[in-house]
């Protein structure tokens, strides 16, 4: 299998503040990643980074056979990122907001009934503007877009945030599908049980590198570098 | 003006200091031929004398702004891609701009004993004083945080629409005032003046001191923009090496190669097969 | 591209008819103007009088103060929610959002503009006259400001300084604007159009060349928003 | 003469001088700030500057600041000139 992201000795800034110092990673294809690390580690660079939103500044970046440091555009149709802001239109409603983000990614529209109904957004919610929905009714919106999109590559920041019990065992359940439909995932999480129980592979971030990884063993956290939280 | 010239030294700064002392002579030499050697004109008097100062200041103005234009194309162009140009671009901007202040500050001063009035709305003042505008606008895009790069290109893409809008201005406003109410005052500078002699020499001596004034604010500012590039870039390394003391115990500093700190790390991974991120290569 | 056109522009319009700004703040804004001139132009009213003479620049001057503040509300909508981030993430052509978004504010103006113009009419006591060549320009007119606007807005939109770089850059661009359409409405007014034909072409000319820029720039422009 | 005409003169070169000045002095605070001598010079050249920067930072700085590689002309200061 190939790799979905290829990343070496990545630099990238922020003005004058190094978001990620020199960081090195692999994921394979078909491969479910979670990344761990205190505040302010980079976790959300490195996502950014892999949706072609963030300028490499120097090492060498390859996402989905795109090189990023001579072309930042081609990747974003590819891959899916769940931020901390959900790319909403506030007065738009709910439907409308996943049926714009899915035309405009090319995606097929015939899944948008699908993914609501998945997220349950399908009853009353549906007409529904996103103003007046809460934080976790709209992550929910924003993950019924990726549902529908089906983006080769899942770029999930904080996924689990203000999302209920149920919610959250859904996100699981989304992951694991979107795994077994070959996707790749690279999630985020302070969740770090729940996360790692999805995830193929721990990575530690801090300072804007990696500086632990292991695997999950049997789909169990393998707990590495102190220091990592 | 080559935008290899760079902030620092060497032959750069001793061809820079003659060039500031030859503008320094030559705008005191047309001070002292202009203010006392020319003799008065048959019309305007004594007032013929600030055509030694205006028309050569209009005339930077021109060349800045052209090599600001120039430069930018030169930076969008992918071939000649280089910081440099950008530098070259924002600084000959500013230095217009100054210029352009003159331009209409003097003109002003002229034109209130010739015309009557401190302003007309005159096809070519109107222009110049939107040109100033515009200008100082694209020196506020120029101010907008973001990648140095980024910056650079949406500069560029300013300074053009800008420099597109120019003509436009100038036909408009030209349509505007000959349908609007005939000129009431005549060009000062072809219509009544004949320059000659001892005159004619003034006012090119004039061009050519301001040019080389042009050109040496045009070294310093674009010297200042390279340092002020230079002191982006500066300390960044060492950002870098704190960003990565961030991580705590493992060592942050060194030349250790690419995927050095994750064998590190797979050191102490409990699993000896751990498939690290570098693994596989 | 002119499929995504038409998506951001259907976007940007359902938007409006949702939240109802330009209907609710933006034309409103755009009626005081017209009401303040007439304060500071006297009350004198009939053939001659000031406010009658200069209803022509004055609406065209309230048409550009609302153009500023549309463009502002069209990527408002967009910087909301990180959806800048959006945008660019959306995988729409960006030459696309910038002809949907202008053609969406361009929709929005000129329904503006005909009940403004309806109101300058009423209020400075100038009988409109010459319906076609009134169109004409204003549909002219309206092209060159958005696609102005618009390429400023998205250079505007990564300033902190937004709300006051926005103006600095739109009006000295839009000047020839300014003088074009306010010539054009004067002669119609004073019932002798036709003869500054030419000011059609100007106005044609900077809606062409500023579309064009939008078209090719818009996208570089957007990424370092 | 007039008033006109001096006041013309001292506005126009005035102006052009103070911002001079300015130029100067901003660009003696930069050198300053980056601990480059603060009058470059073809003789003096300050041993510290060059000597405190290992090259990868060097290196890395340039790319940072969008130089293309091989075209890096001017990102270094006078240390380079010795």
């Amino acid at each position: 299998m190939g790799a979905a992201i290829s990343l070496r000795e990545c630099v990238s800034l922020s003005g004058r503040f190094p978001l990620l110092a020199g960081l090195s990673l692999e994921v394979r294809e078909g491969e479910v990643v979670h990344l761990r690390g205190p505040n302010g580690a980079g976790k959300s660079s490195l996502l950014r980074l892999c949706a072609g939103l963030v300028p490499v500044v120097s090492g060498s970046a390859v996402v989905l056979g795109h090189d990023l440091r001579t072309d930042r555009h081609s990747v974003r149709r590819e891959v899916g990122l769940l931020g901390h802001s959900g790319f909403l239109y506030d007065d738009l409603s709910v439907e409308r907001n996943v049926r714009f983000a899915v035309r405009a990614a090319r995606a097929d529209p015939g899944q948008v009934e699908g993914a609501l109904r998945r997220l349950g957004l399908d009853g009353r919610l549906r007409h529904v503007p996103v103003a007046r929905l809460s934080a976790g009714q709209r992550r929910r919106v924003s993950l019924a877009v990726l549902v529908a999109r089906r983006p080769r590559l899942w770029l999930l920041d904080e996924p689990h945030a203000g999302l209920d019990q149920d919610g959250r065992a859904e996100l699981d359940q989304l992951v694991v599908e979107a795994r077994a439909a070959g996707s790749t995932v690279v999630l985020a999480s302070h969740e770090l049980e729940r996360a790692s129980a999805v995830s193929d592979r721990v990575v530690g971030l801090a300072g804007g590198r990696v500086v632990a990884a292991s695997l999950c063993e049997g789909r169990v956290a393998g707990e590495v570098g102190s220091d990592v939280a | 003006m080559s935008p290899g010239a760079g902030p620092g030294g060497g032959r750069g700064t001793a061809v820079l200091r003659v060039l500031g002392l030859l503008g320094l002579v030559g705008v005191v030499a047309t001070v002292w031929l202009g203010l006392w050697v020319t003799p008065p004109d048959r019309f305007m008097g004594n007032l013929v004398r600030l055509l030694y100062l205006h028309p050569a200041i209009a005339w930077v103005m021109y060349i800045a702004y052209g090599i600001a234009f120039l430069s930018s194309l030169l930076y969008l162009w992918p071939r000649t891609r280089a910081l440099a140009w950008d530098r070259l671009a924002g600084a000959s901007s500013e230095v217009g701009v100054v210029f352009t202040g003159l331009t209409l500050v003097t003109g002003s001063i002229w034109g209130r004993p010739t015309w009557g009035v401190w302003w007309t709305w005159d096809p070519l003042l109107t222009t110049t004083a939107l040109l100033f505008v515009l200008y100082l606008g694209y020196l506020a895009v120029r101010q907008i945080p973001g990648e140095r790069e980024a910056r650079a290109r949406r500069s560029a893409i300013a300074a053009l629409v800008a420099f597109v809008d120019v003509p436009i201005v100038y036909f408009s406003v030209l349509w505007w005032r000959s349908l609007h109410q005939p000129p009431t005052v005549d060009d000062p500078v072809t219509g009544k003046t004949y320059v000659h002699g001892s005159m004619a020499w003034t006012l090119l001596l004039s061009f050519v001191a301001l040019t080389l004034v042009y050109a040496w604010l045009l070294a310093h500012r674009y010297r200042l923009a390279a340092l002020a590039d230079l002191e982006e870039g500066e300390g960044l390394e060492l950002a870098i090496a704190e960003r990565r003391a961030e991580a705590g115990g493992v060592p942050a500093r060194g030349e250790e190669p690419a995927g050095a700190d994750l064998v590190g790390a797979a050191a102490g991974v409990p699993d000896p097969g751990a498939r690290g991120p570098g693994a596989g290569r | 591209m002119l499929r995504d056109a038409w998506l951001v522009a259907g976007k940007d319009l359902r938007i409006e008819v949702r939240s109802k700004v330009a209907l609710g703040q933006v034309a409103p804004f755009a009626f005081v103007v017209v009401l303040l001139f007439g304060l500071a132009l006297g009350p004198a009213v009939g053939r001659g009088s000031v406010l009658s003479a200069a209803a022509p620049g004055l609406f065209w001057v309230a048409v550009l103060l609302a153009t500023v503040l549309a463009v502002q509300r069209s990527f408002a909508v967009e910087a909301a929610d990180g959806a800048a981030d959006g945008l660019r993430l959306s995988g729409l052509d960006p030459a696309g959002v910038f002809l949907g978004k202008a053609a969406a504010v361009a929709g929005q103006l000129l329904v503006l503009e005909l009940f403004l113009a309806a109101a300058v009419s009423l209020v400075y006591d100038r009988h409109l006259s010459a319906l076609v060549v009134l169109a004409a320009s204003c549909v002219t007119a309206t092209i060159g400001l958005v696609a102005a606007g618009v390429l400023y807005g998205v250079v505007s939109m990564g300033a902190r300084q937004r709300e006051t770089l926005l103006p600095l850059l739109f009006f000295p661009l839009v000047a020839p604007i300014l003088l074009g359409a306010t010539k054009l409405w004067g002669e119609a007014l004073a019932g002798a159009p036709g003869r500054g034909s030419g000011w059609l072409e100007l106005l044609g000319a900077f809606a062409v060349a500023y579309c064009a820029i939008g078209v090719v720039a818009f996208g570089p422009l957007l990424e370092e928003a | 003469m007039n008033g006109y005409v001096e006041a013309g003169y001292i506005v126009g070169l005035g102006t052009l001088g103070i911002y001079a000045v300015s130029l100067l002095a901003r660009e003696r605070a930069a050198r300053r700030r980056l601990g480059l001598s603060p009058v470059p010079s073809s003789r003096a050249r300050p041993d510290h500057a060059g000597a405190r920067r290992p090259r990868r930072g060097v290196e890395l700085r340039e790319r940072a600041a969008g130089e293309t590689v091989g075209g890096r002309p001017e990102a270094d200061g006078p240390q380079e000139q010795a």
